[in-house]
């Protein structure tokens, strides 16, 4: 039994109650809320919006407005006042090359996240929802999905695909990607399916479309969150690993491919070290704040890993294991019923 | 405070003996004083009951008492005197040797309690192993022993928790506290997972053995016809604070705090007439921000006005004691004797 | 003493050098010793596989451990060494030629090499298809080769004076005693030599993290070689590779390195490069008349003149590879075929955008009404990737917009076979001891195809020019080397007015050498073979001039 | 207004291949009538909550019918009918915290009921509508309640809203699923006097579940009481605790504490396992746990009899007895 | 035994469908290994020729389909796996994979077992100790270092240990100029080269595991079962590892054998930027090349490796933990 909030406090405390089974029984605001009185999600964050803002406008941070176009200054130059972090061998102004390239990173990392989380959620929750035969069929492909070995793949898929474009690169990482979620995805829907609220609209007489859509998901929508954070982290580090081995367009302006190009034009034997650095630094930062933010929402919907606070009522605790070990979401493989 | 607390068969020894105990949660929005204050002795083989609402602080007491708290629970202040020592200041090491040894736990949820991993005849190893050097022969046969006591065949030794039903594990948890026969074992809801039917013949084997064997009981449960045959004493508690402790024949025939007398109209009985019930109105208070005064006065039904300023103690009513101020001697506050 | 060449033995004089190889041009003879390591990025740890036959791995085998007959050194005007054959001859009509097989050369092992064994190992070729990497028995025409005595004679279907360099220099000698049994006769395609037994300077012993060759005691010129061993690590990637050169514990470099003046030549006075170029690389733009505006002359012209050689030289290739011009023969190399004049003339000499806005406008494309075309390219290609950069903001000012499509190699092979690409950048795959062999698989209309079919033979632009095809006929048969110089003037014309194919810069041999330990390196001033390692069997005349200088 | 006749469900257990059944419910025969509160009893796992599913066609019956105001529940057909049979018999759900949707404020529910069951209302109506029948299960003030999400309540507040949802559709049959078990003492008689006071006011039927026999008592004019799938006795509830006929019905109610009686005769302790009935033999399902057992139990499954004026049991010895005394 | 059973199963299906996915795979792709060759005999053989390399090679490209998918499949699960079609053309597939295991089985196998032990550990007495210094610093450094992505903390130990300082090499996997043996000096030539790689690979695994180990830690934590433990009187240590770490480890053994997948991942990338000759290199080398019979040998072995893990880990679950035994 949990603790009863006072019926006649107008605003309830937010700490000692608000049942944490399965973690994710906050309201939407809750969420958000959450959000903002984490320290780790304000950090993620932080960097991302900075990232964000440099992608957008670039033209705020450098004058140089194509900066892939090579011969446009003297190749190798030095960090100095003019070129802030030199010039590549090529001609080109590292620090603009390095502004501009945030965007194809922050491209990837939200439609492919985005994208590899609809699948997710499609896959995922129509598996728990249909149940029985199909069930069985979509989760042990996904299972299979999940156990191959995904960056293999991915690049034997991209070099199979012949041109990396930038559509392909990210349909690669879609494809690859989805299995980890969509195996979470039913194993949270699964353990939602025969909760009473889902229920009572059934018995309430909705149909049942509308009680996936409008009932079900907004429940889940911390571990979608989750789940795209997790997955355009996925997508900003296999996409930058593909580019760095060379599997991206090599004209893209992009963070990996300058990683790429630095490497294969020696940059830091050869005196053009922040070719590499930056790009490097701009990739960790955008991992880093996806990381984090996928972290906070850890602690947001599993509260027992907050910083400070332990978890509650040991009858509660019983309640709230099926969901909160995302180990243990694919501990079961094919087995979980 | 008042005096430490009349010990009804004054003649029995003093096993334990709490004074003044508080525990506190530190959350975000300060610390919350989930056990503010407790008063208690317990004599040897004495059955005590602790009865309450949900979220009143029983479990806290508990393990406040037991050493067992979790942090961000601390014990804030009170002493615990168990056989004359005071389990509080006691380092971890003097504290493990009189754990289960003298004192055993038996938790609510035997599912939870026994580790799923170890066979059931493992965790009576471990728990035998942490106190004393028998031989493997011997710590065999306790096992066995204790096991057949609360009607277990010994074979499920070997199990692992998961094969046993609801009720075999409850009873698994007793046996394991008897394995040292210790003088005082500590019940919090060890039955409310259980069927009524076997929440009764659970609770009558336990009396069985406690007489048998003579020792304490401290019985914490939420419901109080559970507890009504079979304590000696029984605790009435409210918002961290204890609200009336007296005999329990007392206490149920005349209850003296309108909380207790709230908590038994609200059971329905299966014989006797069917009247209207009433129930206690309103919700148990936030223990972050405890009502002032008297913490049960915003659902009191006869509450007067200064009991939302003036801070009741526990007074001696009758044979039992109740934390309300109508039973405020006019003059000054009770001095208690034993 | 000096060897012939082949226009000078067309009569059918025989060679008869009495010492051979690298000692003509090499004075002294030195003593022997020193170790020598070689950094040529592999991207592969070694297989230690020596099959010369395989063309994945046969330059770890040819020029080391197995010989050619005759070196034909491409930058000295094909001028021959006799190697394994002191002599050969001509017949009249130049569709037979006998190898006279020098005495006294050993294998390895002990065993004598006698003509028997070259004529099996050009009818291996014969049994094996697989074997013959050169199209010796189908393309060139060869229809036998035996033995009789110290005497190899081959006959070909006609003419096969232009296969000369084929099968006399780029085959390597094996022994028939080795390859006649076991797995290697059961096998030979597949056969992976691991303990080759070979006539040339060196042996090996490998590891796939390195090979290490070590002189050849029995090895048929006297004292060589000077230096006894060559290591030969695996270099996964260039940056290791260049990094051993620049620090002198590598001193045989063959490959590129950005930025060499300052990564590698001022890190020691010892350092030192030299990459002569031996091909074109150039935009290759489809010619069918499926393709609107690359088939029109003055897009062509307005391409030609547009792109800033010298700058995509600059940056694109780090200034390492010349500029090429629009005649196609390589310079310096081939300086004797090259009509500067002309190319002036037409204006290619230097770019002229006044001209190619003009072209373009003829064409019917202007700034208001550009051209898009996409530049397909091999990814991985960095170099190329550079110079398409550049050609691209060469051509954006007229209103031709290039994108690049940089595909896998196999998918950029695909398309550029079957002339499906608009403009295509690449170079053609081996170079010739003329600017006969790259123009002809450029521009004879024997190597093309229709679009959509494979023209792997090197006309990918799908180039048809009768006038062209009967220069480069000509060329096979002439007599004397002023006609081949006229014949090839004349189709660098054709290029000119044409310009089927817009060659933008040469491509080179890679070549970094250290000097302070040794000496005896191909250079500008003595260019007696090319420098790459990986080059056979140029390499061997190289391993055959090094000398250790603290032996001395 | 409500009767089964036969109604069964099995569960298919042991997943894939296996074809082990579980008798969730088997052959009940029940009967709800107007301005009714039945209250169903049993051990957890005996079938009460599937019973209730099946009514609510949560679950499809495995055999049987539900008649409802006399029409057959499988003649519905059309999402018309379905939403009047879901308007007419909503249902309460046991757990308070599991019944509310946690991302949505609480009216949510209340709302989205009434926009599909009473359409002739405007949002604003709507809104007043929800007002009212939170106010009428006691919450105040209404508007506020309605405006806070699920975790902001007090479980019985929520356990109220759950009632408040239920009575929106002005229904005619509440099922009713422990809706208390969950609730402290001190809360749980204030919604079961919510219950009665409405069967007053309203009219509404209820199908009360639990398995605390006292507080069936406290409200319900007649107890049914289940075991392993089976309605083992059934009666008006003075009769049915007053004199039990079945044995299991006599264990139960000797187990129930009461603090006001003295302690009664000592229970033999029972091996209280679960009933789970898979792939039953005939014979009666308490047989192993009945003291009174006889041969006859083991080989015939017994049948509901009369045995009082309106009260049943399903038990050969208590039907033996009781003819025996008839004779 | 059904649990097992059923995981075997699984393993056998799974393992099919991977094996058929690497045969398809190809088959849909455009080109063919033929123009590979021919680029890579620079232009001089003629198609048919080309086509007989490849057939004395072991490629069927006119064969039917389904024969070849027979044939495939039977030449995977035999180990006869053909001949390299790309840069080392002709030179079996089993000899190069040969070549490149062990390395990747030393440098890769090694330090994610470590990183998954040592993590492990850490993670447990983070949670032991929460809310201590420890504790709240850490989950942070984790949750960074296991974002970073492997070629950028391969390009930072560059970069800092041995550019400057020149003691650790970047490149290769021993000193050529050893001569391979069972010398100390080889050995610790090995053991030098590695140093780098296996701190990369170090860095960015070891944050998962401690993250994982923590958050299982704490739910474990809040089991009564550990109260219990405490209560009996066992020791800190006993609790905290025979009672705790124990049961919160479970779950992590099957994640363990998921995340070979992401540690190949790990050591294509690590083997690319530090030119470490094992099989992630070789994969990478393989898909440069189009070389067919090697990529999917490398594809096979990886799923293999990943499947293999998890029927291993399964294995040790089901010891381990009496519950799966239960488990239909
Ligand atoms: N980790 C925690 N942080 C803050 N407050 C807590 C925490 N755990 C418990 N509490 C508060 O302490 C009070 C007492 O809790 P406790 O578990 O002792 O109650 P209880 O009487 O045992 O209840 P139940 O009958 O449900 O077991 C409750 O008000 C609860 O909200
Ligand atoms: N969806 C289902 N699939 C399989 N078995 C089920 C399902 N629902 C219920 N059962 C089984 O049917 C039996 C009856 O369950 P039911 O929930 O009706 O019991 P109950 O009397 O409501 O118990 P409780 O008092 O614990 O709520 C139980 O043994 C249960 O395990
Ligand atoms: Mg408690
Ligand atoms: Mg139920």
């Amino acid at each position: 039994m949990t603790t009863l909030t006072s019926a006649d406090s107008a605003t309830a405390p937010e700490a000692p109650v608000g049942p944490p089974a399965s973690g994710r029984r906050r309201g939407r605001s809750g969420v958000w809320r959450a959000f903002l009185s984490n320290r780790k999600a304000n950090v993620g964050f932080g960097m991302f919006f900075v990232l964000l803002v440099m992608a957008v406008f670039p033209s705020l941070f450098t004058s140089v407005s194509d900066p892939t176009a090579p011969g446009k200054f003297m190749p190798r130059l030095t960090p100095s006042g003019g070129h802030l972090f030199g010039t590549t061998s090529l001609g080109q102004d590292i620090w603009a090359l390095f502004v501009y390239g945030a965007r194809e990173p922050l491209i990837i990392a939200v439609v492919a996240g985005g994208l590899a989380t609809i699948v997710s959620v499609l896959v995922g929750v129509s598996a728990a929802y249909l149940g029985g035969i199909p069930d069985d069929i979509i989760s042990f492909v996904t299972n299979v999905v999940l156990v191959i070995p995904t960056f293999p793949l991915v690049i034997v898929l991209s070099a199979y695909a012949g041109k990396p474009t930038l559509t392909i690169m990210i349909a690669v990482l879609v494809v690859t990607g989805w299995s980890y979620g969509a195996n979470q995805m039913r194993a949270q829907a699964l353990s939602l399916r025969n909760r009473d609220f889902l229920e009572s609209a059934r018995v309430r007489g909705e149909r049942r479309s509308y009680i996936i859509v409008f009932e079900m998901l907004p429940t889940m929508i911390s571990l979608i969150i989750a789940n795209f954070l997790g997955a355009a982290l996925y997508s900003v580090l296999a996409a930058a690993g593909l580019q760095f081995l060379g599997l991206g367009d090599p004209n893209s302006d992009s963070w990996g491919t300058m990683l790429y190009w630095a490497d294969s034009q020696s940059a830091l034997e050869s005196g053009t070290a922040w070719w590499a650095i930056l790009p490097a630094i701009g990739i960790a930062v955008l991992g880093v704040a996806f990381a984090l933010m996928n972290y906070a929402f850890d602690e947001i919907s599993n509260p027992a890993l907050r910083p400070v606070r332990r978890q509650r009522g040991k009858k509660l605790a019983s309640r709230l294991r099926p969901a909160s070990a995302p180990a243990s979401a694919i501990a079961g493989g094919g087995g979980r019923k | 405070m008042s005096e430490p607390m009349t010990v009804l068969n004054s003649d029995r020894e003093i096993l334990l003996e709490v004074r003044d105990l508080r525990v506190e949660y530190a959350t975000q929005n300060g610390p919350v004083e989930a056990v503010a204050g407790v008063d208690l002795t317990l004599a040897k083989g004495e059955f005590l009951g602790v009865v309450g609402e949900s979220g009143c602080g029983k479990s806290t007491m508990l393990f406040g008492i037991a050493q067992l708290l979790n942090p961000p629970a601390t014990v804030s202040g009170g002493e615990v005197l168990f056989k004359g020592e005071n389990l509080v200041a006691m380092t971890a090491k003097s504290l493990n040797a009189l754990r289960w040894r003298d004192f055993s736990v038996v938790m609510q949820s035997a599912m939870n309690a026994l580790n799923p991993v170890h066979s059931i005849g493992r965790q009576f190893k471990d728990a035998i192993k942490a106190h004393a050097r028998w031989p493997e022969s011997q710590i065999k046969a306790r096992s066995a022993e204790v096991l057949e006591l609360v009607g277990i065949d010994p074979v499920h030794l070997k199990s692992f928790p998961h094969q046993l039903s609801g009720g075999m594990r409850q009873r698994a948890m007793i046996a394991m506290a008897l394995l040292f026969t210790p003088d005082l074992i500590v019940m919090d809801e060890p039955t409310s997972a259980l069927d009524v039917v076997a929440q009764r013949s659970l609770m009558a084997q336990i009396k069985e053995l406690q007489k048998q064997l003579g020792f304490a009981v401290i019985f914490v449960t939420h419901d109080m016809s559970l507890v009504s045959h079979f304590s000696d004493r029984l605790m009435v508690m409210y918002a961290g604070q204890v609200v009336e402790l007296g005999g329990t024949r007392a206490v149920f025939d005349a209850p003296a705090h309108p909380y207790s007398r709230g908590l038994l109209d609200a059971f329905p009985s299966i014989r006797g007439e069917v009247k209207r019930l009433t129930g206690i109105p309103g919700a148990p208070p936030n223990l972050g921000r405890p009502p002032s005064g008297c913490r049960f006065h915003p659902r009191c039904p006869v509450a007067m006005e200064r009991c939302s300023v003036d801070v009741p103690e526990l007074y001696l009513v009758d044979s039992v004691q109740a934390r309300c101020l109508l039973h405020e001697p006019a003059a000054v506050s009770v001095e208690v004797e034993s | 003493s000096s060897t012939k060449h082949t226009s000078d033995s067309s009569s059918g004089g025989s060679t008869a050098a009495s010492s051979a190889g690298g000692a003509s041009t090499g004075n002294a003879s030195y003593k022997q010793g020193g170790s020598l390591t070689i950094a040529n990025e592999q991207g592969q740890t070694w297989p230690c596989s020596f099959n010369p036959y395989n063309s994945s791995f046969n330059q770890e085998s040819l020029g080391f451990i197995y010989e050619p007959l005759i070196y034909v050194n491409i930058l000295q005007d094909a001028k021959e060494t006799p190697m394994l054959a002191s002599g050969y001859q001509w017949n009249a009509d130049k569709t037979q030629i006998t190898f006279t097989i020098r005495d006294g050369v050993k294998w390895s092992d002990g065993q004598p090499l006698t003509a028997d064994d070259v004529a099996y190992t050009y009818n291996l070729m014969k049994q094996t298809p697989a074997l013959d990497d050169y199209s010796l028995w189908s393309a060139a025409g060869l229809t036998s080769v035996t033995a009789s005595g110290s005497q190899v004679t081959m006959t070909f279907k006609q003419n096969a004076q232009v296969y000369f360099y084929t099968f006399a220099t780029l085959v390597g000698i094996i022994p028939k005693h080795v390859w006649s049994t076991g797995d290697a006769a059961a096998h030979p395609d597949t056969w992976t030599d691991p303990n080759p037994v070979g006539s040339g300077p060196y042996t090996v012993k490998c590891t796939p993290n390195n090979m290490e060759y070590k002189a050849n005691a029995d090895y048929w010129q006297p004292g060589k070689p000077y230096v006894s061993t060559l290591e030969y690590p695996a270099y996964l990637d260039n940056g290791p590779a260049n990094q051993d050169l620049a620090s002198g514990k590598a001193q045989w470099g063959s490959q590129f390195i950005t930025g060499i003046k300052s990564f590698y030549l001022n890190k020691s006075q010892d350092n030192h490069t030299w990459s002569p170029p031996v091909l074109n690389v150039s935009v290759i733009p489809n010619l069918d008349p499926s393709h609107k505006a690359t088939s029109q002359l003055g897009v062509r012209q307005a391409i030609a003149y547009a792109i800033d050689k010298a700058k995509v030289s600059a940056i694109g290739e780090d200034g390492q590879e010349p500029p090429a011009n629009q005649t196609g023969v390589i310079t310096p190399t081939f300086d004797k075929y090259n009509d500067a004049a002309a190319i002036a003339a037409a204006g290619y000499d230097k770019p002229d955008l006044t001209k190619a806005a003009a072209d373009l406008a003829t064409a019917g494309y202007s700034p208001s009404n550009p051209l898009n075309l996409t530049m397909i390219s091999i990814q991985g290609y960095t170099d190329w990737d550079a110079s398409i950069a550049v050609i691209k903001q060469d051509l954006k000012p007229l209103g031709i917009n290039i994108t690049e499509s940089s595909l896998t190699n196999q998918t950029y092979f695909d398309k550029l076979y079957k002339g499906d690409f608009d403009l295509a950048y690449g170079s053609e795959p081996s170079a010739g001891p003329s600017p006969y062999t790259e123009l002809r698989a450029w521009l004879h209309s024997a190597n093309t195809a229709p679009l959509g079919q494979s023209a792997a033979a090197g006309n990918f632009e799908r180039y048809k020019n009768p006038a062209v095809d009967s220069l480069l006929d000509q060329y096979a048969t002439a007599g004397t080397e002023d006609q081949q110089v006229s014949l090839i003037k004349q189709v660098g014309a054709h290029m000119l007015q044409d310009l089927p194919i817009i060659p933008v810069t040469e491509s080179a041999d890679w070549f970094q050498y250290n000097t302070k330990n040794f000496g005896g390196w191909p250079t500008a001033d003595n260019p007696y073979a090319q420098p790459a390692a990986f080059n056979y069997p140029d390499n061997e005349q190289v391993l055959l001039h090094l000398y250790y200088k603290p032996a001395q | 207004m409500l009767k089964t006749v036969n109604l069964t469900r099995h569960f298919r257990i042991g997943g894939g291949f296996s074809s082990n059944n579980l008798h969730a419910v088997d052959e009940v025969n029940l009967t709800i009538n107007r301005r009714e509160i039945v209250a169903l009893v049993g051990e957890s796992g005996s079938g009460k909550s599937t019973i209730a599913r099946l009514l609510a066609q949560v679950y499809k019956p495995t055999s049987g019918q539900i008649l409802f105001e006399g029409k057959p529940l499988s003649s519905m057909h059309g999402r018309k009918a379905q939403l009047a049979y879901r308007s007419d018999v909503p249902m309460v759900f046991q757990d308070p915290f599991a019944s509310l949707n946690p991302a949505y404020r609480v009216s949510h529910g209340i709302v989205r009921g009434l926009k599909l069951h009473r359409t002739d209302l405007s949002a604003s109506q709507r809104l007043e509508e929800a007002e009212r029948v939170v106010e009428a299960v006691g919450l105040n003030p209404a508007a506020e309640i309605l405006q806070r999400y699920p975790y902001e309540l007090s479980g019985g507040q929520r356990q109220r809203i759950g009632f408040a949802q239920a009575l929106a559709y002005r229904p005619k049959l509440i099922l009713a699923d422990e809706p208390v078990s969950m609730l402290d003492v001190s809360i749980r008689i204030g919604l079961l006097n919510v219950m009665a006071d409405l069967r007053e006011a309203e009219g509404v039927s209820f199908l009360y579940i639990t398995h605390d026999i006292a507080s069936a008592r406290y409200v319900s004019d007649r107890v049914m009481v289940m075991y392993g799938g089976h309605i083992v006795e059934a009666g008006p509830t003075e009769s049915l605790l007053q004199e039990p006929k079945h044995p299991y019905t006599q264990l139960l109610l000797s187990a129930v504490p009461d603090p006001r009686a003295p302690l009664t005769v000592d229970v033999e302790t029972a091996k209280a396992e679960p009933p789970k009935v898979v792939n039953p033999k005939p014979g009666c399902r308490f047989r192993d746990r009945c003291p009174m057992a006889e041969a006859i139990c083991h080989e015939k499954t017994p049948v509901l009899q009369e045995l009082a004026p309106k009260h049943e049991a399903a038990c050969h010895v208590a039907q033996r007895a009781a003819a025996g005394v008839g004779v | 035994m059904r649990y097992l059973l059923r995981r075997v199963g699984f393993f056998l299906l799974t393992l099919w469908a991977a094996l058929t996915l690497n045969f398809f795979l190809p088959h849909f792709m455009p080109g063919s290994p033929i123009n590979t060759l021919r680029a890579q005999t620079k232009g001089r053989v003629s198609d048919a020729q080309l086509e007989q390399i490849l057939t004395s090679f072991g490629y069927k490209p006119h064969e039917n389909i389904f024969e070849q998918y027979i044939h495939y499949f039977g030449n995977m699960l035999t180990g006869n796996w053909g001949v390299s079609l790309g840069s080392s053309l002709g030179t079996p597939v089993s000899k190069l994979i040969g070549q490149a295991l062990p390395w990747t089985l030393g440098l890769v196998g090694f330090t994610t077992v470590l990183a998954f032990l040592l993590g492990s550990l850490i993670g447990t007495i983070a949670a032991w100790r929460r809310g201590g210094i420890v504790d709240s610093v850490l989950p942070s450094v984790f949750v960074i270092t296991s974002a970073l992505p492997y070629f950028v903390v391969g390009l930072f130990l560059i970069l800092f240990m041995t550019i400057d300082n020149t003691w650790l090499p970047s490149s290769g996997n021993y000193d050529t100029s050893i001569v391979p043996g069972f010398s100390p000096g080889f050995v610790g030539s090995i053991v030098k080269y590695a140093a780098l790689p296996a701190l990369t690979l170090l860095i960015t695994s070891i944050g998962g595991w401690v993250l994982t180990m923590r958050n299982n830690m704490i739910t474990t934590l809040a089991e009564d079962y550990i109260r219990m433990g405490r209560a009996k009187g066992l020791s800190d240590r006993k609790v905290m590892l025979n009672y705790a770490a124990r049961n919160a480890f479970l779950p992590n053994l099957s994640g363990f054998a998921m995340s070979i997948g992401f540690v190949l991942t790990g050591a294509i990338l690590v083997e690319k930027i530090f030119n470490y000759p094992g099989l992630g290199y070789q994969l990478y080398n393989a898909v440069n090349s189009i070389d067919y019979p090697m990529m999917q040998t490398l594809f096979m072995l990886f799923t293999v490796a990943v499947l293999g893990a998890l029927l291993i880990c399964d294995l040790v679950t089901v010891w381990l933990d009496p519950r799966t035994r239960a488990k239909g």
